[in-house]
């Protein structure tokens, strides 16, 4: 397998060179299906299980129970998931490299913003409250105000600065902390980490979806944005500085 | 085995799953090998939200949350890949002109 | 008793502990690091002695490691293992001694004496081992600590010659690495303390046995120069006196010699060997190379070639005498790893202080270094007729005995390996000697005779030849008397096969 | 239930991921904040592998709803071993990371963006750590899933870090190797909760079964798992990343983040009937690493490429002792155990000590590092240490190591393994040597140059290797943790 992208050769040569490759790959699907569709090898699965034990969950909703209760631990990691993307987006940011992005056309954005973002965060909160007993959630949420971040940072939106840039990063952290420190604090009351139950359980349900959603539409927006918030600030005086202390 | 709606999508999921793979391998283009890397994930998914659909009437909501926290592992690593590909691509901008210069 | 255990522990240490702190001198500390050179070698000298007087009246030294369930580290003192770390621990301190005159102004002191000590301390492990594990365990390690001392100069030629030293000894060492890991797989640990736990084997496994014998005699045999295996230790001469007086007398070429004894007589044992008939084949190869390295080393003209040339063909005395198998004969082999140590150093020693003070490396050009430098050819002149075997040098006592051995066996053809081997010694030591003292100079020595004219160099340079000469004389002249190296060989052979 | 008090099982993942966002949140390159985590996960790990020592098997219900429906952390003699290994390594690194970035901050231009590289390097490799020790400690597969994605994630961000285009274009390709890896095992993932109705690993290694979806889920989880472990021929993607990489992520990568995946093939693989089925395809592939690698490291020019190389050559170890899995005797686990420990300081402390070569000397060509010894003694030695141990030369842990697989193969009738074995190590000795033979070479420098390296990056190299050494020496203490099942 080479990657790297350099060294191709030409289109219409490759064709014949593909072909073994392409008759692998179909073996591999025919196998894929035959394991499929082999008989009987369908379970029962887990929903059973769930439905028993969903009254001591503390949500309505299935997957939300799934989620944020049973397999809290996987709902923890994937915060973390997303803080370390951008953590990882953010490392790779040069001041001195991309050209700046030019903000997008003017007028039809602008309305368009003015009109969405305030539906959208709206949306928002009705997914994250709807979460506890039908679809939606904290993921969903998140998304859509994730969405109406990307949509104020695709014209560098005055709305931005409504929102302090030192906010910015605490604003991610929250949610994985706030996870963080329920699990903790459920072994300092005794239990498993992470373990709550009925009726605590919804309440802390709520309050996780909340900061988790917070911080997923963050991290979403931060993601496009693509450059850390210091950096922004210096923007315009871009001199490479000694002094350890301005570094920030 | 008759054909239901669970077969086809199952079947779709593993068929973009390969599709994927193939353009994973034969792209030469790193865009177009991350496009790819997403619609074998997509892939997958489909073929997850096909199990919880698959077996009775209940619908498991395991797999569906499975696909959820699939999706955001997908989104956070897409963008790692292309901030990637950006800086990538500004070492060949860069590298380019100078080039360029020298060559003519 | 606790000390007795502690005591091969300390005797390690006591070269050990000095070498690391070597290691972190600064290297214009001379005084230091001169001060534990000399307090770590008498160190090891007094509890050495303690040791032999404690195995004379009976007792038995034992350390024990566990490294995994059916493995692990035994250091244990026999009378064999007495007789090689009072060879070493002798040795050593000679070889100090010389060598903080040597390298004096040299670079990389510390680096020197601290892979020295360390060398040292690996060679008494080698000895002490009391199985085939720990044997192995510390017979790598030797390759480690001396290929930094072969390279010591860095010079091309010097690291080409690493290059060749590290190819021989770890290709040596795999094989042994895989003898004892395959006999391992077949019989458990051996502990040479045990003799004899390979004879249920014999009718099951005669071919395995054969070959892993096979590959442990080649893997040690590549140290102890056994001759397809030797090509290595002519070139390691690029390395300065010292360490050629290490590699020959002190460690690495009696590691192998030591070796074969080892796997012969304790973890084969006599019966079992001869049994499966390994012994002719060893006898063959020794007698082989005893020839063919005298021949080799009468077409040198550099001295130091020659004298490597003459360690190959003199350590297997050491294998011939193991392999001919009768008590008298292992009386021989046995002692010769003492009496060709104190002579082969010797020759070392002079060859080192010829070579630092006149800059003469060729043979050809020794006429009349006699003269020049008497005490040093002096020494050199009796360790060479040691050599030779003439009586009563100590050279004579081991070949008497190997002789005396091989008529006890029916094998008189030997006797005529040893004559032949005896009149090639001479024929390539006689000319040295007659070259050094009959022929008339060529040209002024280069810098004046000291005031004495005595003072042909530094007295720490002159002093330990004329000590291991004298030695190799004593130790010939008083073979008989209950403190020579022969005394205790009949002790060790005694316990091993009665009276 | 378990009460806080006494497990400690969650504290090695948790510990690292909260110090990750402390990291994150700190302004400036939070040095402090960094080792203090580290030196408490260390703690947290050891203490987790006392436990287990003492105690037995750990195990903890999240959430307190047990397996199917939920996740619970277990630690069996071979996790709590591996949990303790990362300390081990994790512990030197960041002790070495301290003074590595302390001692590349030369008062010029360049130091903001070195800033920026320490400012990001510490919460990724806090998420590493705990992400690997979660890897380590899951009993979930799915679970288990997430930790790859953290642990591949934080492993192409720390490998991206120096910010040269060949460690990007490296990164990249790592990032793809490893997403394609991910995806095939949570494909596998799928068909086993198609077939099995549960995430239990334990579960699901217990239903190994020859039906068809069991054997394609099987093949897509090590399919998956080999690639993102660079078992040849899936290591193209490895000496780049490794090589280029800052000197202490390099260490990190190939003494950890490998280890991984390979103890996941491993808790995989280790029952018998796939063993006896198909055990062969593993050896076969690590001894054509083993063979491959060696000739590869020998002829490369720089030393972290050398190294880089010889990880590959030492993944092949790895794998291809699994036939000895199947061991009556039960030795093949303790080797194969034994080796991967031994690798990861060894490997560890050399890549530290080239590290501090190549800060120190500005390059890392080995014919040019002739005399490096006089300026950095204490590193040199380091890296012979770690050398020593990858040549399976005593006194070393990969002494013990090599002892083992060659006798237990021995044992077996498995002479090809054993000569394998010899041989390989035969090739390793051969390109170790060519790295020692030039930095231990006697040749005094022409100038010497001022030293810019702090004494931690130093010592803390040694104190790795030294670890291997003792290793060769305390062998029974990891072997008795091993022992808990």
């Amino acid at each position: 397998m080479k990657k790297g992208g350099k060294g191709r050769t030409p289109r219409d040569n490759r064709g014949w060179r593909l072909l073994p490759v392409m008759a692998l790959l179909l073996l591999f699907l025919a196998a894929l299906a035959r394991a499929y569709l082999f008989p009987g090898a369908s379970a029962a699965g887990l929903a059973a299980r769930v439905d028993a034990s969903l009254a001591a969950g503390g949500v309505g909703s299935r997957v939300t129970a799934v989620l944020l209760n049973f397999r809290a631990y996987d709902t923890l990691l994937e915060c973390f998931v997303l803080l370390l993307g951008v953590m990882v987006v953010w490392s790779l940011w040069r001041p001195d490299g991309a050209k700046s992005r030019e903000p997008a056309a003017g007028a039809i954005l602008a309305s368009l913003e003015r009109l969405l973002v305030p539906l959208m965060i709206m949306v928002g909160s009705y997914l994250l409250w709807a979460g506890s007993d039908r679809a939606g959630g904290a993921f969903q949420a998140g998304a859509i105000l994730g969405g109406a971040g990307v949509l104020l940072l695709l014209d560098s939106s005055p709305l931005l600065k409504v929102f302090p840039k030192r906010g910015l990063v605490p604003g991610l952290c929250l949610g994985p902390l706030f996870f963080l420190s329920v699990g903790i604090a459920a072994m300092a009351w005794g239990g498993n980490f992470l373990e709550y139950r009925s009726p605590e359980a919804s309440l802390i349900i709520i309050a996780l979806e909340g900061a988790a959603a917070f911080s997923i539409g963050l991290c979403l927006a931060a993601l496009f944005g693509g450059r850390p918030p210091e950096r922004q600030a210096e923007d315009g005086r871009d001199q490479p500085s000694r002094n350890q202390g301005e570094f920030r | 085995m008759t054909v239901s709606p669970a077969l086809i999508y199952g079947l779709t999921g593993l068929a973009l799953f390969v599709i994927g793979l193939a353009g994973l391998l034969l792209c030469p283009q790193l865009l177009r090998k991350i496009l790819a890397v997403n619609v074998m994930a997509s892939g997958v998914f489909l073929f997850l939200v096909t199990i919880a659909h698959g077996s009775g009437a209940l619908i498991d909501p395991v797999p569906q949350a499975m696909v959820l926290t699939g999706i955001v592992v997908s989104v956070s690593s897409t963008a790692a890949a292309l901030a990637l590909l950006c800086r990538i691509r500004e070492n060949a901008d860069r590298r380019d002109p100078s080039q360029q210069k020298g060559g003519r | 008793m606790v000390w007795q255990n502690w005591l091969l522990v300390a005797i390690l240490l006591s070269s050990m502990v000095p070498g690391l702190i070597i290691f972190s001198l600064a290297e214009s500390n001379r005084g230091w690091r001169t001060a534990l050179n000399i307090l770590g070698a008498t160190v090891k000298m007094i509890l050495v002695l303690v040791m032999i007087v404690g195995i004379y009246q009976g007792r038995r030294f034992a350390v024990h490691l566990r490294l995994l369930p059916d493995i692990e580290l035994v250091l244990r003192a026999d009378p064999l293992s007495a007789l090689f770390v009072a060879l070493s621990s002798l040795l050593w301190l000679l070889t100090t001694i010389y060598a903080i005159a040597y390298l004096e102004d040299s670079p990389n002191r510390s680096h020197f004496f601290g892979y020295f000590s360390l060398c040292v301390t690996v060679t008494i492990g080698i000895a002490l081992a009391g199985n085939l594990l720990t044997f192995l365990f510390f017979f790598e390690m030797l390759t480690l600590t001396t290929y930094p001392l072969v390279i010591h100069r860095g010079t091309p030629e010097a690291m080409a010659a690493g290059r060749v030293y590290l190819l021989y000894t770890l290709s040596g060492g795999l094989l042994l690495f895989f003898g004892v890991a395959w006999l391992h797989a077949l019989a458990g640990q051996i502990d040479f303390s045990r003799q004899g736990v390979l004879l249920p084997l014999l009718a099951e496994h005669r071919l395995s046995l054969i070959l892993i014998f096979a590959v442990l005699i080649a893997g040690v045999g590549v140290k102890g120069a056994l001759v397809p295996l030797h090509g290595w230790l002519p070139r390691a001469m690029v390395a300065p006196a010292p360490v050629s007086a290490l590699l020959h007398a002190v460690a690495v070429v009696k590691a192998g010699a030591f070796g074969i004894m080892r796997i012969v007589l304790d973890v084969y044992g006599l019966p079992l060997s001869r049994e499966l008939g390994l012994l002719m084949p060893l006898l063959l190869l020794a007698a082989i190379t005893i020839i063919h390295g005298s021949l080799l080393a009468l077409g040198q003209d550099n001295l130091k070639r020659r004298l490597a040339y003459s360690t190959v063909s003199q350590v297997s005395y050491i294998a011939l005498g193991i392999s001919i198998g009768s008590p008298l004969a292992i009386m021989g082999g046995m002692v010769h790893l003492v009496h060709q140590g104190i002579m082969k150093i010797t020759l070392f020693f002079c060859a080192g202080n010829i070579a630092e003070t006149l800059e003469i490396h060729d043979i050809s050009g020794m006429n009349g270094v006699g003269r020049r430098m008497p005490l040093t050819m002096g020494a050199f002149t009796l360790a060479a007729m040691g050599m030779i075997g003439l009586p009563p040098m100590a050279g004579f006592v081991s070949k008497w005995y190997l002789g005396l051995g091989a008529i006890d066996q029916g094998m008189e053809w030997l006797i005529a390996v040893l004559v032949l081997s005896t009149l090639l010694n001479a024929a390539y030591f006689l000319p040295i000697i007659h070259r050094a003292w009959f022929k008339e100079p060529a040209a002024p020595w280069p810098g004046t005779p000291g005031p004495t004219g005595f003072r042909e160099c530094h007295w720490m340079l002159v002093a330990p030849p004329i000590l291991t000469a004298l030695l190799s004389l004593l130790v010939g002249l008083l073979a008989n008397s209950g403190l020579s190296p022969l005394a205790w060989v009949r002790f060790i052979v005694a316990t091993r096969y009665g009276p | 239930m378990i009460s806080p008090s006494s497990s400690w099982l969650i504290w090695p993942i948790i510990v690292p991921l909260l110090g990750a966002v402390l990291c994150f949140l700190a302004g400036k390159p939070p040095r402090r904040t960094g080792l203090l985590f580290a030196v408490l996960t260390g703690g947290a790990s050891l203490v987790l592998g006392w436990q287990v020592l003492a105690r037995g098997i750990e195990s903890h219900a999240l959430g307190a709803w047990r397996p199917p429906l939920g996740i619970s952390l277990r630690a069996d003699g071979a996790a709590a071993l591996m949990v303790t290994m990362t300390a081990v390594t994790g512990l030197a690194v960041s002790i070495y990371s301290g003074g590595y970035f302390q001692s590349r901050l030369t008062g010029d231009d360049r130091d903001r963006r070195r800033l920026a590289q320490e400012q990001y390097f510490w919460p990724l490799w806090l998420l590493l750590w705990g992400a690997l020790n979660g890897l380590f400690l899951s009993g979930d597969v799915f679970n288990i899933y997430i930790c790859l994605e953290l642990v591949a994630l934080s492993s192409v961000g720390l490998t991206a870090l120096s910010g040269k285009p060949p460690s990007l274009v490296a990164a990249m390709r790592y990032l793809l190797v490893s997403l394609l890896g991910s995806l095939s095992f949570l494909l596998g993932v799928g068909f086993f909760y198609k077939t099995c109705s549960t995430l239990e690993l334990a579960a699901i290694i217990g239903a190994l079964a020859p039906t068809p979806p069991m054997i394609m889920a099987l093949a897509l989880v090590s399919a998956g798992l080999l690639l993102k472990t660079a078992l040849f021929p899936f290591h193209f993607w490895l000496p780049p990343a490794h090589a280029n990489a800052l000197s202490p992520v390099s260490a990190i990568l190939s003494g950890l983040v490998i280890k991984g995946t390979w103890y996941l093939f491993y808790r995989f693989w280790q029952e018998e009937i796939l063993l006896a089925a198909v055990g062969a395809l593993p050896a076969i592939l690590g001894g054509g690493a083993i063979i491959w690698g060696a000739f590869q490291a020998f002829s490369q020019q720089r030393l972290k490429m050398l190294v880089a190389y010889s990880t590959v050559a030492q993944i092949g170890y790895l794998f291809v002792a699994f036939p000895l899995l199947a061991d009556p005797a039960g030795m093949g686990g303790p080797a194969l155990f034994y080796f991967a420990i031994s690798h990861s300081f060894a490997k560890g402390a050399m890549f530290l000590a080239a590290g501090t070569f190549l800060l120190q000397m500005g390059h890392d060509r080995i014919d040019d590092l002739a005399g490096v010894r006089q300026i950095l003694p204490v590193s040199s030695f380091a890296f012979a240490l770690g050398g020593l141990s990858l040549m399976g030369l005593p006194p070393s842990g990969g002494f013990i190591a090599k002892y083992l697989y060659v006798t237990t193969a021995i044992t077996q009738g498995r002479w090809w393994l054993a000569l394998l074995v010899v041989l390989g190590s035969g090739l390793t000795a051969a390109y170790v040597f060519r790295a020692v033979a030039a930095i231990l070479s006697p040749r005094l420098l022409e100038e010497r140059p001022q030293l810019a390296v702090a004494a931690s990056m130093q010592w803390s190299a040694l104190a790795l290797a030294l670890m291997a050494m003792l290793l060769g020496i305390v062998a029974t203490l990891p072997l008795a943790l091993l022992g808990v099942k």
